[in-house]
């Protein structure tokens, strides 16, 4: 018989009054406190000519490198940034071209250059002092110390934190999964959030908890068809709510969701509105932002208005740079345990641990 | 009485090779029912013929005309549908596949591959005398048998036409005359019958006609009845066949190579293919082993040389001084080191390297020792200096060293195996068929040589299926049957056809 | 006379044969490996209490993992029959995959099988030019489809998905081939697998897996597996096709056109590795094409063929073996490759007593010592090092190689360079 | 006997070739060739991106040298990949853990990276010759499961070091490395002297010595080799260990000459860039080079295209189209040689005598 696919049956999950699996109190939301950074008067930044230096993805991997041109593009339409110029890692290229890369673009008078993702942590280093008269900023790497590089560095476990609440209280079996891509202290991140915050949620769920490929080996982030067979697996030991932070091996991880009639949360944008993964939209429960956008287009503007030091230190829960998408309605009945959370979270009152405890 | 019709008549035919002439000018008749003998040296272009007439190859000028109307022969398809059928002088048999998908391919067509195939296959097995069974792979049957399989090839298409490319060569004179009784009855049921040899005995035993090519071109037709094999030879080559004869003894009552209780397992099964083998050469001694191929010959000599590890026995080389040296624990380089020279059988695989230039080729199986190596390194100009002297010693037909192996006649090739293997001071000399596919003036020089060598107190070990260079160069000859040295002979008093009868077993 | 006889040698009067034994037919033997396979399995998963080892998740991965992996390795097969050695089924997988990802955009996936199959086709064209009519070495022209099949494909995603999906390294998500499942039967071999019960519970799960969510593509690519052998094997096509990877010069006297076997083997290989691209893209987890998505599956699906001694029953036990072990390793993680050691360990007791029997005593010794090697490390870990377990499929390849010492025969003219008319 | 014409055409026409058919289908993708060109040779003159290339050109001939051994006698070597990146973080671990003497720390490193890569690459050797087990697999295995070693290796829990977000060995002391040579602004890696040292080598091992012969023989005719008395199991392990070795220090120039440390974002695929560039190189030290400089010259190029936005695939396609193609060329004129050879015989021997040339296996 042909198999139905769980897509027309109505996500039993989803429907949610709030599952038997929570064992503690959400803390109480307050009052919804205001954190944008992008107030005040329209900037003018239409002089800056801006470098972005995109990582392995580049534009359009609808994930962080996206993100981060979609920042960029913002800055094009609200402070009429025009000149931009783009250049992307390919996956063999050795160190000595991501220094190139920079370098050509520093030499061709961009500035700021914006170097995306932290394997350009050494080659900004080295270019950087080289052209002292240029702003650089580096996404995902904080290791920098030239005075002329900013990090642009993301709290992921905190919005990961409240990943980890949501898919507790979605979930039925009170039993979640996590999948993650590639075993790098970046990814662990993700995978700490979340863990802190189903514990925190409940004491009594159980958590699947799985890495695609160990460090170094990228292809983690590009193979859906082991992501769909990890998650499956997932899904099959009894998980109905699992995270992803694998990059493009996350579509793998939509469709088992699918096919198990389960719940996926997406990662680093809103992947409930993204193309490539429009097919299983309806699974996808909410999604871990990871706001490189606000990011880079803080920073372009703390350029034009050469006011660096105004830029957070981390991009937190706080600056609204970590948080959670509401597309599709499925969280909205637990908005405000969510928001309880992440107050807790931005007050202080909870620490969320940047390394998975094992 | 009625002239038979022609049923292939070949015109002007001319081929050209890369810097060779290979047919020029070829004419040739064939009468329907007739056995016609085709008869030339080495590379006089007899096969080239052959592959013309069977459309593997195209002639660059000339008609070809079958029963009377001329035709073209793109490829093989064309011959077989003209009734054309080929035996070929190596072998063209698929190792891997079984008798019957050998017999069947390209012909499915005729009898499909199911039970009529089956059926049609079997009849001609019995026809032809094949014993082993139609799903047996290929590998597993002997010379003889491989021989049988070409043959039903060419009936199974329904030749009339049958080529056949030095069938012989393989054989020994027991099945040579079954092959002949087979064609026999062939030719009287209207097969007509091409047939190529060297062997001029045998052209007169079985043809009809025989046509006589020389360096590419006919030098004229004769009736096989009426010619001597003499004159047969002198058209062929214009002067008389040289024969090897043995002058007076040389043999020294010192022995060289020791073998005892030789044994080799076959590596699937433990079947043996060596077993039980003893002999001794002694210096100055010529040890002929005659044997039909297949029966343990290679393996011995590989087994000797070090190329494949015995399984039981012991191989002694005794050193002037008569202390025995055990090789069994050698490597090739180490019996090579101790004194033996190695001329190969098939001297493409096992002798030369082809594209490297003939110094190199100087090198090979020498490496360690001077003048072509100093220690770990090359003496690039000994080597060089030396090949210069092979050429000129051994008349290695050639402009330079410098061009690759390949590009050297056969015969050329073979002087220079035999020269190299003659200069490193053996002092036992095995040699594998060292005339194979040479052209009579090599095979001269090189009988001379071991002869020579001989003179000098070499011993040498000999493999040949030529049984009258066998009997002419031997001292003693043993024989060789299914992995053991069942019998001895005397190569003073013995023919060829009792030692044929020796090496099929049917003396025993 | 002449001759004297110097020792009597054996039996004259009969003609040597080789001696001929018995043979298994090999879907006997295939049937026996299978069962042997589920009971060393289901042993070790009873007695580790890891049932992941049999589970019909398991199974369901290791079928859909070991497709792409089957399909290249028949396409390796159907190339080297036919005498050309084909390391370029990576770059014709990767065009594969673009073509899939197009077609099925356009058209679904049945379009898109249609369009995988005729850009690895064009792959394999293009080998088939550079080595059978430019006679280049075969390993040669295979790298350089492998870098050009990537070149192209990233080249054409660039131009034609990325105004599509603003991604020029994926595709917009394209729909897949349906699943069906055998329900009736399924369901009854939940039951039983539920049921726990030695052996038939495990042998169950297996199945279920193999029956539930199969797609028409997954039919398709196991009946290949049948119908290769059969063409190949008992079809006047297929005889002449292997002609051609024997003793082209043979099959050329035979009045067999050689190079249109030769083109025709290389093409399906490359339609076969392109079909293998069309199981990634068109089959659950995969639903669009992206840039790195065949990851090596073309090599693996290499050594998939030789493993299978050039054979479709061999190379589906390959295909097979590595699929499972990383169906294996993904579906349940340290714990389960811990219990597959253990299975390992059951295995070689077998191997070792049968090795008792026939009187190999070096094997015992090896046996009885990689036994206990192997027992340690089961015995003394929980579970492994997370970073080395999504290579198990590898590392069982690699010892499983080592281990069995089978003899591999590949066509005798495999690689080997062919001219008409250069033959003697 | 082979002229300087045959040798040098082929690539020439090949690179032609090449070049014609990335323009089509950069005419398709609407760009203009002649400046995508342009902007790939200009890029030569722009900053340090003409020493870069021949940086990373060393690299290349290190992996295309360690290829071509294993080739000379007919091994495939795909295992390249997986022996570099294995004793790279060997290397890269000890190099790092060790405080010694400025000459013998960088010594000791490039002894330690041989020996890893001589060890992984005994892994495949010994199954081949003891086992049978053809070394395309198996070594296709073990690059693989590299991955998994590296990872392992350079865990914080065993030898790793986090710094940001990346992974890596402990950066290796200034006595460790090996200076580089600044040419303007720029600096070649001095690495580079030792992989000329190491290409010379090659040469005489190939044509000057002993084994070198016999490895060549093994290449050209196994069964001739054998009867020659080169024993081909040994050959095999050796040209194995000795191609591992090779392959153990592709990673040196970098690790001592620019980052002192491995990570895990670390270059892959240098092993794999080898194949093409031995293939390139026709297995000769000197071919090997020119290989190197022109792969090198291509991927770098890529990254200047994508300023001019030209889809830098296209470097990519150039790459297959190149190899493909000069191999195509290469073949062709190699037969037109030996034809060549057969005539010159022929004449040489008055055309009188045919020369008997299938005998000897017309090639
Ligand atoms: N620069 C090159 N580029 C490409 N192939 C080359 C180059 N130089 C030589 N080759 C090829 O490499 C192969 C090996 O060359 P060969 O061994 O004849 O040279 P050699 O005599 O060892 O070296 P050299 O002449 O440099 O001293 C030949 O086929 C030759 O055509
Ligand atoms: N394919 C080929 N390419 C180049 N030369 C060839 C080719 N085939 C044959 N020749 C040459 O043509 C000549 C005739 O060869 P052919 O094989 O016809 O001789 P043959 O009379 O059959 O000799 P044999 O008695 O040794 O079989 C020889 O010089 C041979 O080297
Ligand atoms: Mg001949
Ligand atoms: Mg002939």
């Amino acid at each position: 018989a042909k198999d139905s696919g769980g897509a027309n049956s109505s996500n039993n999950n989803a429907s949610g009054n709030t599952g038997s699996c929570v064992t503690s109190q959400a803390p109480a939301a307050p009052a919804a406190a205001t954190s944008s950074s992008t107030s005040g008067a329209k900037v003018d930044a239409s002089s800056l000519r801006i470098g972005l230096a995109y990582d392995i993805g580049g534009r359009g991997d609808a994930s962080f490198n996206d993100a981060a041109a979609a920042g960029v593009d913002k800055a094009k339409t609200d402070m009429g940034v025009k000149d931009v110029q783009e250049s992307t890692a390919s996956p063999t290229e050795d160190e000595a071209a991501k220094e190139q890369r920079l370098s050509q673009l520093a030499t061709g008078g961009y500035n700021p250059v914006v170097a995306v993702g932290f394997a350009y942590a050494e080659a900004v280093g080295a270019v950087a002092p080289k052209f002292p008269n240029t702003k650089f900023a580096i996404i995902d790497d904080d290791s920098v110390t030239s005075p002329n590089v900013t990090p642009l560095v993301f709290a992921e476990e905190q919005g990961s934190f409240l990943a980890g609440v949501a898919a507790v209280y979605k979930s039925k079996n009170c039993h979640i999964g996590f999948i993650g891509g590639v075993n790098t202290p970046l990814i662990q991140k993700f995978e700490a959030g979340y863990l802190a915050g189903a514990k925190a949620a409940s004491s009594k769920v159980q958590i699947e908890d799985q890495y695609l490929t160990p460090a170094g080996d990228n292809t983690g982030f590009q193979d859906p068809t082991k992501g769909n067979a990890k998650a499956a697996a997932e899904f099959a030991a009894g998980a109905d709510v699992v995270y992803h932070a694998a990059g493009a091996s996350g579509k793998g991880v939509f469709q088992a969701a699918k096919a198990a009639n389960g719940l996926a949360i997406g990662v680093d944008s809103d992947q409930y509105n993204q193309k490539t993964v429009a097919e299983y939209h309806d699974v996808i429960m909410t999604s871990m932002l990871k706001r490189v956008d606000v990011a880079v287009y803080d920073y372009i503007q703390a350029v034009a208005t050469n006011n660096l030091g105004s830029l957070p230190k981390r991009f937190d829960l706080k600056v609204d740079g970590v948080g959670y998408a509401t597309s599709g309605g499925k969280v909205d009945d637990i908005v405000p345990v969510l928001q309880g959370y992440k107050q807790a979270i931005i007050a202080g009152q909870i620490t969320v641990p940047t390394t998975p405890a094992k | 009485m009625t002239e038979p019709e022609t049923v292939v008549e070949l015109r002007g035919i001319t081929k050209r090779f890369p810097g060779v002439i290979a047919n020029s000018d070829v004419n040739l008749t064939v009468r329907a029912g007739e056995v016609h003998a085709v008869c030339g040296e080495n590379g006089a272009g007899k096969s080239t013929l052959m592959k013309i007439l069977y459309g593997m190859q195209q002639p660059d000028e000339g008609t070809i005309a079958i029963n009377g109307s001329q035709v073209r022969l793109r490829n093989p398809q064309d011959a077989i549908r003209a009734g054309i059928g080929m035996v070929h002088q190596h072998f063209m048999l698929a190792d891997n596949l079984t008798v019957r998908e050998n017999v069947l391919l390209g012909a499915e067509k005729l009898h499909g591959i199911g039970r009529d195939a089956r059926a049609r296959i079997g009849e001609l097995a019995e026809q032809t005398g094949l014993n082993a069974p139609q799903d047996a792979l290929m590998e597993s049957l002997g010379v003889a048998d491989r021989q049988r399989v070409e043959i039903m090839k060419v009936l199974y298409r329904g030749a009339r036409i049958v080529i056949l490319d030095e069938p012989t060569a393989v054989l020994v004179p027991q099945e040579v005359e079954a092959l002949f009784a087979t064609v026999r009855s062939m030719r009287a049921r209207g097969f007509t019958f091409l047939f190529i040899s060297h062997k001029l005995d045998e052209v007169r035993a079985i043809a009809d006609t025989v046509t006589v090519i020389r360096r590419g071109t006919t030098v004229g037709t004769a009736d096989p009845k009426t010619i001597s094999t003499r004159e047969l030879a002198e058209l062929m080559v214009g002067s008389e066949l040289p024969s090897p004869q043995t002058r007076e003894s040389t043999v020294v009552d010192r022995d060289v190579l020791r073998v005892n209780g030789l044994r080799l397992d076959a590596e699937d099964s433990g079947r043996a293919v060596l077993d039980d083998v003893s002999f001794t050469v002694r210096a100055g001694e010529v040890l002929g082993i005659a044997g039909v191929e297949g029966n343990g010959q290679t393996e011995l000599v590989e087994t000797i040389i070090g190329m494949r590890k015995a399984s039981a026995g012991r191989i002694e080389l005794v050193e002037t001084d008569g202390e025995a040296r055990d090789l069994t624990k050698l490597g090739t380089l180490g019996r090579r080191e101790a004194g033996i020279g190695y001329i190969p059988e098939d001297r493409t695989r096992h002798g030369l390297l082809l594209s490297q230039p003939l110094w190199a080729n100087r090198i090979l199986g020498y490496q360690t020792r001077r003048p072509v190596s100093k220690g770990q390194l090359l003496d690039i100009s000994g080597a060089r200096q030396d090949t210069e002297r092979i050429i000129a010693d051994y008349d290695v037909r050639t402009p330079g060293i410098e061009v690759p192996a390949a590009a050297l006649s056969g015969g050329n090739q073979q002087k220079l195996v035999v020269g190299r293997e003659l200069s490193g001071d053996p002092v036992l000399l095995i040699a594998s068929h060292p005339t194979r596919g040479v052209d009579v003036g090599a095979q001269a020089l090189i009988w001379e040589q071991i002869r020579t060598a001989r003179h000098e107190g070499l011993a040498v070990l000999l493999i040949s299926a030529d049984l009258d260079e066998l009997i002419g160069l031997s001292d003693t000859i043993r024989v060789m049957l299914r992995g053991r040295l069942v019998s001895e002979a005397d190569p003073a008093t013995v023919t060829p056809r009792e030692l044929g009868s020796a090496m099929t077993g049917a003396a025993a | 006379m002449a001759i004297s006889t110097a020792s009597q040698a054996g039996d004259a009067t009969t003609v040597p044969t080789a001696p001929v034994r018995r043979r298994l037919p090999g879907w006997a033997k295939g049937i026996l490996w299978a069962v042997g396979v589920i009971a060393v399995l289901s042993a070790a998963s009873y007695l580790t209490g890891v049932n992941t080892l049999t589970s019909t998740n398991t199974a369901q991965t290791a079928l859909r993992l070991a497709l792409p992996i089957l399909l290249a390795a028949l396409g390796g097969l159907w190339s080297e029959r036919a005498g050309v050695i084909n390391i370029g089924l990576e770059g014709m997988m990767i065009l594969g995959t673009w073509g899939a990802a197009w077609g099925a955009y356009y058209g679904g996936p049945w379009l898109g099988l249609v369009a995988a199959i005729v850009m690895g086709a064009l792959g394999g064209l293009l080998h088939a030019i550079a080595t059978v009519t430019f006679n280049v070495n075969h390993i040669v022209s295979g790298v350089a489809i492998n870098l050009l099949g990537l070149g192209i494909a990233k080249y054409l995603a660039t131009l034609i998905f990325q105004p599509l999906s603003g991604n020029p390294r994926q595709s917009p998500t394209v729909p897949t081939f349906d699943t069906y499942s055998a329900t009736f039967l399924s369901d009854w071999l939940s039951g039983l697998e539920k049921q726990q019960r030695v052996g038939v519970s495990d042998a169950a799960g297996l199945i279920n897996g193999l029956i539930t969510g199969v797609s028409p593509l997954t039919i398709i690519a196991i009946v290949l597996v049948p119908v290769s052998y059969l063409v190949l094997w008992h079809t006047r096509f297929g005889l002449r096709l292997r002609s051609c990877g024997e003793n082209p010069v043979a099959a050329e006297s035979l009045g067999v056109n050689v190079y249109t076997y030769k083109y025709t083997g290389v093409l399906l290989s490359g339609a076969l590795a392109g079909m293998g691209g069309a199981a990634l893209v068109l089959l659950q987890g995969g639903g669009g094409y992206l840039e790195g998505q065949t990851n090596g599956r073309g090599y693996i699906g290499l050594a998939a063929m030789i493993f299978g001694n050039w054979r479709p029953g061999g190379l589906l036990g390959g295909a097979a073996l590595f699929g499972y072990s990383d169906g294996l390793q993904l579906a349940g993680g340290g714990k389960a490759v811990l219990a597959l050691l253990y299975g390992a360990v059951l295995l070689l007791g077998v191997i070792v007593v049968v090795q008792l029997f026939r009187r190999r005593w070096l094997g015992v010794v090896l046996g009885v010592i990689a036994a206990g090697i192997l027992y340690w490390i089961y015995w003394a870990n929980d579970s492994l090092p997370g970073d080395l377990i999504p290579y198990t499929p590898h590392v069982v390849t690699l010892i499983v190689l080592a281990v069995a010492s089978q003899r591999l025969r590949p066509p005798k003219a495999d690689g080997a360079r062919y001219r008409r008319g250069e033959g003697d | 006997m082979i002229s300087w014409r045959t040798k040098v055409l082929p690539p020439l026409l090949a690179i032609v070739f090449s070049v014609l058919i990335c323009s089509i289908a950069l005419l398709i993708s609407g760009s203009d060739p002649l400046r995508a060109y342009g902007t790939m040779l200009r890029q030569l003159g722009q900053g340090t991106t003409a020493v870069d290339t021949v940086n990373l050109a060393t690299v290349y001939y290190l992996s295309g040298l360690a290829v071509a051994i294993g080739f000379q006698m007919n091994l495939f070597n795909i295992g390249v990949e997986g022996q570099y990146r294995f004793a790279a973080v060997w290397a890269a671990i000890i190099g790092g853990a060790l405080h010694l003497p400025s000459v013998l720390h960088a010594l000791v490193i490039i002894v330690v990276a041989i020996a890893a890569g001589v060890a992984y690459a005994a892994i495949p050797a010994i199954l081949k010759v003891t086992r049978g087990v053809s070394e395309v697999i198996s070594t296709i295995m073990l690059n693989s499961i590299v991955g998994g070693i590296v990872a392992f290796l350079i865990n914080p829990d065993q030898f790793g070091v986090l710094t940001g977000n990346n992974l890596r060995t402990q950066v290796i002391d200034s006595s460790g490395r090996i200076p580089g040579i600044p040419i303007g602004d720029a600096s070649l890696f001095g690495f580079v002297i030792i992989v000329a040292v190491v290409g010379g080598a090659y040469w005489f091992m190939l044509n000057r010595t002993r084994f070198g012969f016999e490895l060549r023989a093994s290449g050209e005719s196994t069964t001739a080799a054998a009867a020659g008395g080169v024993n081909a199991k040994r050959m095999t392990l050796v040209a194995m260990l000795l191609s591992g070795g090779v392959a153990g220090m592709v990673a040196l120039p970098e690790l001592l000459g620019r980052d002192y440390s491995y990570a895990i974002t670390s270059t892959q695929g240098y092993g794999f860039t080898g194949i093409a560039v031995a293939l390139l190189g026709r297995n000769h030290p000197g071919g090997i080079a020119l290989g190197a400089l022109l792969w090198a010259f291509l991927d770098k190029s890529a990254v200047s295209l994508e300023q001019v936005n030209v889809p830098k695939e296209i470097a990519t396609i150039m790459q297959g189209a190149i190899v493909l193609s000069v191999v195509v060329a290469y073949e062709v004129v190699k037969r037109a040689d030996l034809a060549a050879a057969q005539r010159r015989v022929g004449r040489a021997l008055g055309g009188g005598k045919p020369a008997s040339v299938a005998e000897g296996g017309a090639i």
